[in-house]
């Protein structure tokens, strides 16, 4: 039990607000320490400060100490830490070159290679050579997440912190990231994981600390945490989701949404192809498929806001136009899109619930100061109400705002109420309060039809039906139970099985 | 960066408090005296024409500050509709045919494009504002169209359409106030470009009438007599300079400002 | 990469439509200039029998557009057509007044690059100290001096009252090469506003990229100083860099035109003031030709430089 | 008999000249299209290159009489209709003589229909189809009308004398000049040597380069730096800055040129005699010398060549008198006069001066808007459009001006002078063989155009040369485009 790194009563304060508070962490050679809790809850403060690093301006207290001051990091998002207008392997090389400084000149060049070329197999690059020459915004998520990697295996870091390696990675790619991690814990470096992804947490963590606003509530090894929690937060955190499906499937009336032949481009190259897909009144429907598959263009052709398509989408029978632009209001008013990213997607100087009401307004023709009301109803109806939503956007968290961009969808009063993983990056006590919302709406407005995009499938468990997309091809569908319980496609198999997998490692 | 705008409001002001309040204080012109001598009276000597060079200063402000201003906006006037317009429409053709007519003006050079354009029209201050302003709209509405694509391709927009909004309020009330910071900045640059457009027509002869109380024309006209009687250049040249200088200083800190949020 | 070929490709036709634009515009400004090449030639002997006369020697009571397509005509075989004024060829014209042009901006434009970008990252390393603040405000200064301004302080100061430097290139005629002394404050001079904006333009991009996750990322990694800044933090700073870079062309022009008359060196400044003075029609039209696809190839590797830069941003036509 | 008093003055004031060296001349110049042919001369650097590499048959005085220069002598019959020029022993650069023939050969040349040499106009009362070579050294001219200022039109600007058969000019021009060519390029710089056969005896230089810089500030900043040794054309203003200061020599040509303002007497206001007269009086002469020309300069009145032949120095000196010109224009039913100024930066002083003159104007109640109009077409705008508008001109004698710019039939009448009486006493003073006889005409004549003439002639500005210390032999006595103007093969190194 080799201590390498080790951060005691860290406090870290930005305008006179501690956002980290007292926290102690010891990092052990070879082993994953876990950092969970609810999102703003000081995660990212403590990892960044084992690499020295803290917010602009902070004043900072308590005692950081690393072995070598060599840390690794693995950012959340890996591309931002990547260089845009340089190949993939710039870093890697120059890194190389600094360690091979020392040697003969001739044979630099062939050591710094092989030093680099190992550094990428240790981080499951193997074919690493090629993927050198290419640029960061060439590579995908999960590439771009191996080649940060590489680059704190290649430096010789005997510790790395991996901020938030799975948010928004299909449970595939989920899985691949678990290996990966388990791997450099096996090569003797100590791994400090921040995650609220509980299902990698469990499959991964020798040792967890649960945080909230920048305390420690709890710490302990995992299986005791797991098993025995003691803090009422951790219990709270730790709560399996409801394994309702919901209500009963209501479908009484014909399909609402139909799509006949539809094939989506970007720029020429086809991705996504659906021949039949329906939607009954009422109906929930979930899409599920791989990072990439084409979730979100099938989302995006539904509400208009994908033209490069052919194809129909029948609304009630009649063809949908195109474009957005070609609609009428009420068939804007009929097809509402909740958009993955809540924050991008408010206008960032009006306030919140000027936008919400925006939608009675133009869509409905409601007298303004009635459309505010409303909004306000809305809202308050989603849990928001008070100061907040009269402010500017930024001032609301990321869980409030993915509700106020529901409640500006929902006042449109649609038919067909489209949501694009609007429960990815959310920690788990916000993602299960967003869940209840969308049953509740469903009980309240019977008619309306529901598609939820998303690669949980806990999430996809909530559907009466679901689509699986792999390719952009339609591989499956039908209802959830079957698809899901006896899943057909190879695709859906590796999809429930990893699932399964990760749920099953956790509990060993 | 609040010393920085401070110290750029400053500089600025001296400049801009001259030219608009100038005009008030300058009183009768008195009789001429032999050009280019100092002394007798006037403080900063005389000019090319014999005239009271404090004189010409504070009415000479004015007109470069009108001129340089009013091109500035101008240039923006049209280049912000035309790049909201080709940022915002999904129509190739439309876009095209607003953008490729500016990409020919980009092509000619702007100095010769003036001398050309001035030389047919023989424009007045109103018509040099013009003319400057038409050299500096492609290059704004290429600026303005490369960040509004930026803006109106976020969600955010998307969001505005899938509620119906009006084209009005996307393009202004969105992508319009999203782009504002940026063209600020740009703005800075464009006015110093500006005021060195309007000295450099008046350099090469072209553009306000050769004896206008006018900085940048007093720089031209004085220059010969630069060693006889300096005043009558380096003060208008300072003036000039305090001015883009201000203008400078007052947007860098603004788009510090912008990096810091 | 055979994306980016046919966006060239695309890039450069467009750019000779561009060009044959620019030279229906500059025709269309010079026809419409008060008097012709006649008039101007009559000065103040305006005597109505000689114009009439001079206006038939040059054939100049043809109609504009037969002389535009003539001249048009002409330019297919490379032949750019002949001086109203002198009857030489304008290629004469042109070619004479190449090298000192070329010279000026060329050596400006070698020079510019490093000095630019050097200010700008020094100003940057030292952000809000000292250093940055004497850059940041000289590069302020001198880029709100237009150039006859600055070039007539630098003569006054360089060439007359110390008398390092000579204070024109009168009488060395193109063989400037010859007379480096000569180049000194003229490149200055065409130097001082694109160094500004270019300094200017690295300094804010340095200070971003320096602040960037990928910087830090590298810097916490022990890369040398050096290397960070000029291997990784520079790429990104040059890209908004390279468009002004573009834009250059057209102030160098312009300065050109300042800067030859200053000191009296006979370029194309030169030849392009006297031609549209003398309304000596196919030089303007010719030097047009030669501005326009400067600009154009220009223009396209700015465009190619930013792209590489920026390989993310995909290349827009 | 060769040679002026003036050069021959400044030499003994110089000392001994000394043989030897280049001096290197600044011009203005015309770019690219400039040309060695003399007869297409039209700029001052155009003259300047032409006089080192030609000779005319006569060239203007100090005072802008004839003076006889390849024409050792002329004399005319009674009836001053037939001229006989007897040339002088000279040969050209290719060490052919001078011939009449050349002389004939040349003149033909300018005077080409085809062609639009600007002497053309100047020769227009020979009849070349007449005229003939009597034999190889003299020429008999006869004219189409009786002309008593007949080596006026031998001195005529651009009439050079030019070997006959074609010749390639650009490339290897051949004259009977002080200079020999060496090298030209247009726009740039041309280099002469010395002439050692040149009749007039062999120039002092060894080398003459004229070089081309538009600019004056680039003029006078190669002359302070030493890259050239002359610089012509300066502003009063530099001259002011550097005169007496023992760096440079200024040398003021006197006389050189006439400033004035135009007024279109064929038309209203300035149809109304009382008005021109009262413009005359609205101007404040010394203000103008003072702003527009910096001081250098003298006041006019109203007549054109002061110190010229024939000039007619003892009217009375006219003065500012805004009572009598206000009640001049209250006669004439003009108060409240408002007129339009056309003025461009054609030449230095035009716009100061009108703009000074606005406001000398405004306190006489007239309302003057200046209109600054294109400098490439101003002299043929102002031709025959307008009312008003600034003026100058280069000396010429008296006569020339008369004959180009106050006859009915003059190409350039841009005051629209048209007076058949005064056609008259013009063409008496050319059939006057008596010199004191033809001097009493041209004194009415000027009488009456200082009375109510269309040109309100308020100054005559100074040309101002510059040139280095060691610079010795340029005449000061010399208005521009005379023969001691730019005449450089009297100049040497000290
Ligand atoms: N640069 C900063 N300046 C001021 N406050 C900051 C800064 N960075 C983070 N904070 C605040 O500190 C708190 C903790 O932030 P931190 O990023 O550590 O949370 P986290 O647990 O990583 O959350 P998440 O799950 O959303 O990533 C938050 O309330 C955040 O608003
Ligand atoms: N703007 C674009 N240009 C080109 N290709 C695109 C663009 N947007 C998406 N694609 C490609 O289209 C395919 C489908 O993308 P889409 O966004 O629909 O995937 P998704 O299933 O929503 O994935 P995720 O789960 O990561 O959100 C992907 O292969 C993607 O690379
Ligand atoms: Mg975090
Ligand atoms: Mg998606």
């Amino acid at each position: 039990m080799t201590v390498v790194a080790e951060i005691r009563k860290l406090r870290v304060e930005t305008g006179g607000r501690a956002i980290v508070d007292g926290v102690d962490v010891r990092l052990v050679a070879g082993r994953i320490t876990a950092l969970v809790g609810a999102s703003g809850s000081g995660k990212t403060t403590t990892g960044l400060a084992l690499l020295g690093a803290y917010p602009a301006g902070a004043r900072v207290s308590g005692e950081v100490r690393t072995v070598d001051g060599l840390v690794g990091y693995v950012p959340q998002h890996p591309g931002a830490v990547l260089n845009p207008a340089r190949r993939a392997g710039a870093l890697l090389h120059d890194i190389a070159r600094v360690q091979t400084r020392a040697m003969p000149r001739a044979e630099r060049r062939a050591a710094a290679r092989e030093r680099v070329l190992h550094a990428l197999s240790l981080a499951q690059l193997p074919d690493g050579e090629t993927l050198l020459r290419r640029y960061p915004h060439q590579l995908s998520g999960g590439q771009q997440q191996r080649l940060v990697l590489a680059q704190a295996l290649l430096v010789g870091a005997r510790v790395v912190v991996a901020d938030e390696p799975t948010t928004g990675q299909d449970a595939l790619t989920k899985r691949r990231v678990v290996d990966q991690l388990a791997e450099v814990a096996r090569q003797g470096i100590a791994v400090l994981l921040l995650s609220h992804d509980l299902d990698v947490v469990q499959a991964l963590a020798d040792e967890v600390l649960v945080m909230r606003d920048g305390n420690v509530v709890e710490s302990g090894p995992a299986d005791r945490l797991w098993h025995a929690p003691r803090h009422p937060w951790t219990r709270e955190l730790l709560a399996t989701p409801p394994a309702s499906a919901g209500p009963a499937p209501a479908e009484g009336a014909g399909p609402v949404l139909q799509v006949r032949d539809l094939t989506a481009r970007h720029g020429g190259t086809v991705v996504l192809r659906a021949d039949v897909l329906s939607l009954g009144a009422g109906g929930c429907l979930a899409v599920v498929g791989r990072s990439g598959s084409g979730k979100t263009t099938l989302a995006r052709c539904l509400a208009g806001l994908h033209r490069d398509h052919d194809g129909d989408v029948l609304l009630d029978g009649v063809p949908l136009p195109r474009s957005l632009r070609a609609r009428s209001r009420g068939q804007l008013a009929s097809v509402q899109y909740v958009f993955q990213d809540a924050r991008a997607a408010f206008d960032e100087h009006r306030p919140v619930v000027d936008q919400v009401a925006r939608t009675a307004v133009r869509l409905r023709g409601v007298a303004p100061d009635r459309a505010r009301a409303e909004a306000l109803d809305a809202l308050a109806g989603l849990g928001l109400t008070g100061e907040p939503v009269r402010r500017g956007p930024d001032e609301l968290s990321g869980g409030e705002l993915q509700r106020a961009a529901l409640a500006r969808a929902v006042l449109a009063r649609p038919q067909v109420l489209v949501c694009d993983e609007i429960t990815s990056g959310l920690d788990t006590v916000t993602r299960r309060s967003l869940l209840d919302v969308l049953a509740a709406l469903r009980r309240t407005r019977p008619d309306m039809g529901l598609i939820l995009i998303t690669h949980d499938l806990d999430v996809a468990a909530l559907a009466t039906h679901v689509v699986v997309l792999d390719g952009g091809e339609l591989v499956e569908q039908g209802p959830t139970r079957e698809v899901l319980s006896r899943p057909r496609h190879p695709f859906t198999v590796s999809l429930t099985e990893t699932s399964a997998l990760l749920t099953a490692r956790a509990r060993v | 960066m609040r010393s920085r705008a401070a110290l750029g409001v400053l500089v600025m002001g001296v400049p801009l408090a001259l030219a608009l309040l100038g005009p008030l204080f300058a009183g009768e012109p008195g009789p001429r005296a032999a050009s280019f001598t100092l002394g007798n009276g006037h403080w900063l000597g005389t000019d090319f024409t014999g005239r009271d060079v404090g004189r010409e200063i504070l009415l000479g402000g004015r007109s470069v500050v009108l001129v340089a201003l009013a091109a500035t906006l101008l240039a923006y006037v049209v280049a912000l509709p035309l790049g909201l317009i080709g940022a915002l429409t999904h129509r190739t053709w439309l876009e095209e045919l607003l953008m490729r007519p500016l990409d020919v003006l980009l092509a000619v050079p702007s100095l010769l494009m003036i001398l050309l354009v001035a030389s047919v029209l023989t424009p007045d201050a109103t018509g040099l504002a013009l003319l400057v302003a038409l050299v500096n709209i492609p290059d704004a509405a290429r600026i303005v169209r490369a960040a509004a694509a930026e803006a109106a391709s976020r969600p955010a927009v998307e969001a505005l359409r899938m509620q119906g909004e009006t084209w009005w309020r996307m393009a202004v009330g969105y992508v319009g106030r999203s782009v504002a910071r940026t063209l600020a900045a740009d703005a800075g640059v464009r006015l110093t470009g500006v005021l060195y457009l309007v000295a450099t027509a008046a350099f090469l002869g072209v553009g306000v009438a050769p004896d206008a109380s006018d900085w940048a024309v007093m720089v031209d006209r004085n220059r010969t007599g630069l060693f006889v009687q300096p005043w009558a250049v380096v003060v208008p040249a300072l003036l000039i300079v305090a001015l883009t200088m201000g203008g400078n200083l007052l947007f860098d800190a603004l788009l510090e400002k912008r990096r810091r949020v | 990469m055979s994306g980016v070929r046919s966006w060239v490709v695309r890039r450069l036709l467009l750019g000779l439509g561009q060009t044959a634009a620019v030279v229906l515009l500059v025709f269309a400004l010079t026809e419409a200039l008060p008097g012709d090449a006649a008039v101007v030639l009559a000065g103040d002997q305006p005597d109505p029998d000689r114009i009439a006369a001079i206006r038939e020697a040059m054939e100049l009571d043809r109609p504009a557009h037969e002389r535009l397509l003539d001249w048009a005509a002409g330019l297919l075989h490379g032949d750019f057509g002949t001086s109203l004024v002198s009857d030489r060829p304008v290629s004469t014209y042109l070619a004479d007044g190449f090298g000192p042009t070329l010279l000026l901006a060329g050596l400006t434009v070698a020079l510019l690059v490093p000095t630019g970008v050097g200010l700008g990252v020094l100003a940057a390393r030292h952000e809000g100290r000292f250093v940055d603040r004497l850059v940041s405000s000289t590069t302020l200064g001198v880029y709100a001096v237009p150039e006859f301004a600055f070039g007539v302080l630098l003569i006054t100061v360089f060439a007359l009252r110390l008398g390092w430097l000579p204070p024109t290139a009168v009488g060395y005629g193109t063989d400037l090469l010859g007379h480096p002394a000569a180049l000194v404050l003229p490149v200055v001079v065409l130097l001082s506003r694109p160094v500004c904006s270019l300094a200017r333009l690295v300094r804010a991009g340095m200070i971003d990229a320096l602040d960037s996750p990928y910087v830090a990322h590298a810097r916490r990694y022990g890369l040398s100083g050096v290397r960070l800044r000029y291997a990784h933090a520079l790429p990104n700073a040059v890209a908004p860099a390279a468009q002004q870079l573009a834009r250059t062309i057209d102030w160098l022009l312009g300065g050109v035109i300042v800067v030859e008359a200053l000191f009296v060196i006979p370029g194309l400044g030169t030849v392009l003031i006297n031609a549209v003075a003398e309304r000596d029609v196919p030089v303007v039209q010719g030097l047009a030709v030669v501005f326009g696809l400067s600009t154009v190839v220009l223009n396209l590797g700015a465009d190619l430089v930013t792209h590489r830069l920026t390989p993310r941003a995909g290349v827009a036509a | 008999t060769g040679g002026s008093a003036s050069s021959e003055a400044a030499a003994e004031e110089d000392g001994k000249p000394r043989r030897g060296g280049r001096l290197r001349a600044a011009f203005a110049g015309g770019g690219a299209g400039e040309t060695l042919d003399p007869h297409l001369s039209s700029l001052f650097s155009d003259v300047a290159r032409a006089k080192a590499l030609f000779d005319k048959l006569a060239d203007y005085g100090p005072d802008l009489s004839a003076q006889p220069r390849l024409a050792a002598s002329w004399e005319s019959d009674a009836g001053l209709k037939r001229w006989t020029v007897t040339l002088r022993e000279a040969e050209f650069h290719d060490g052919r003589p001078v011939t009449a023939e050349d002389v004939l050969y040349s003149y033909r040349r300018i005077a080409d229909p085809e062609q639009a040499f600007r002497a053309k106009a100047s020769l227009e009362p020979i009849d070349l189809e007449a005229s003939r070579a009597l034999d190889a050294r003299t020429v008999e001219f006869v004219l189409k009308r009786p002309t008593a200022e007949f080596p006026n039109v031998l001195a005529a600007f651009g009439a050079y004398i030019v070997p006959e058969g074609p010749q390639d000019f650009d490339t290897k021009p051949v004259g009977s000049g002080p200079f020999r060519f060496i090298s030209f390029a247009p726009g740039r710089s041309a280099v002469f040597a010395r002439n050692d056969a040149y009749w007039e005896g062999a120039p002092h230089l060894d080398e003459l380069e004229i070089v081309v810089a538009n600019e004056e500030s680039a003029r006078i900043n190669a002359l302070l730096g030493g890259q050239v040794e002359y610089a012509h054309e300066l502003n009063p203003t530099t001259a002011r800055a550097h005169e007496g200061k023992g760096r440079i020599e200024i040398v003021r040509l006197r006389n050189s040129a006439m400033q004035a303002f135009v007024m279109k007497t064929d038309r209203p206001p300035f149809d109304d005699q009382r008005v021109r007269e009262a413009f005359f009086l609205i101007a404040d002469r010394r203000e103008l010398v003072d702003g527009a020309l910096s001081g250098a300069g003298e006041v006019g009145n109203d007549l054109f060549g002061k110190g010229y032949e024939y000039y007619a120095a003892d009217l009375p000196q006219r003065e500012q008198d805004l009572d009598r010109a206000r009640a001049l224009l209250k006669e004439a039913g003009a108060e409240n006069l408002k007129v339009t100024l056309d003025t461009s930066p054609v030449a230095s002083g035009f716009t100061e001066a009108a703009t000074i003159f606005r406001d000398q104007a405004a306190e006489a109640g007239v309302t003057i808007t200046v209109k600054t109009g294109s400098k490439d077409s101003y002299w043929k705008d102002i031709l025959d459009s307008g009312t008003f508008a600034s003026y100058r001109s280069g000396a010429m004698p008296i006569e020339a001006h008369i004959s180009q710019r106050l006859l009915t039939d003059s190409t350039t009448n841009a005051t629209k002078w048209q007076h058949e009486d005064f056609d008259a006493l013009y063409r008496q003073a050319q059939s006057t063989q008596d010199k004191e006889e033809r001097a009493a005409v041209y004194a009415r004549m000027q009488r009456r155009l200082h009375a109510e003439g269309g040109f309100l002639i308020w100054g005559f500005g100074d040309w101002i040369i510059g040139t280095a210390r060691t610079v010795r032999g340029v005449a000061s006595k010399a208005p521009a485009n005379s023969l001691d103007w730019a005449r450089f093969d009297k100049v040497w190194l000290a």
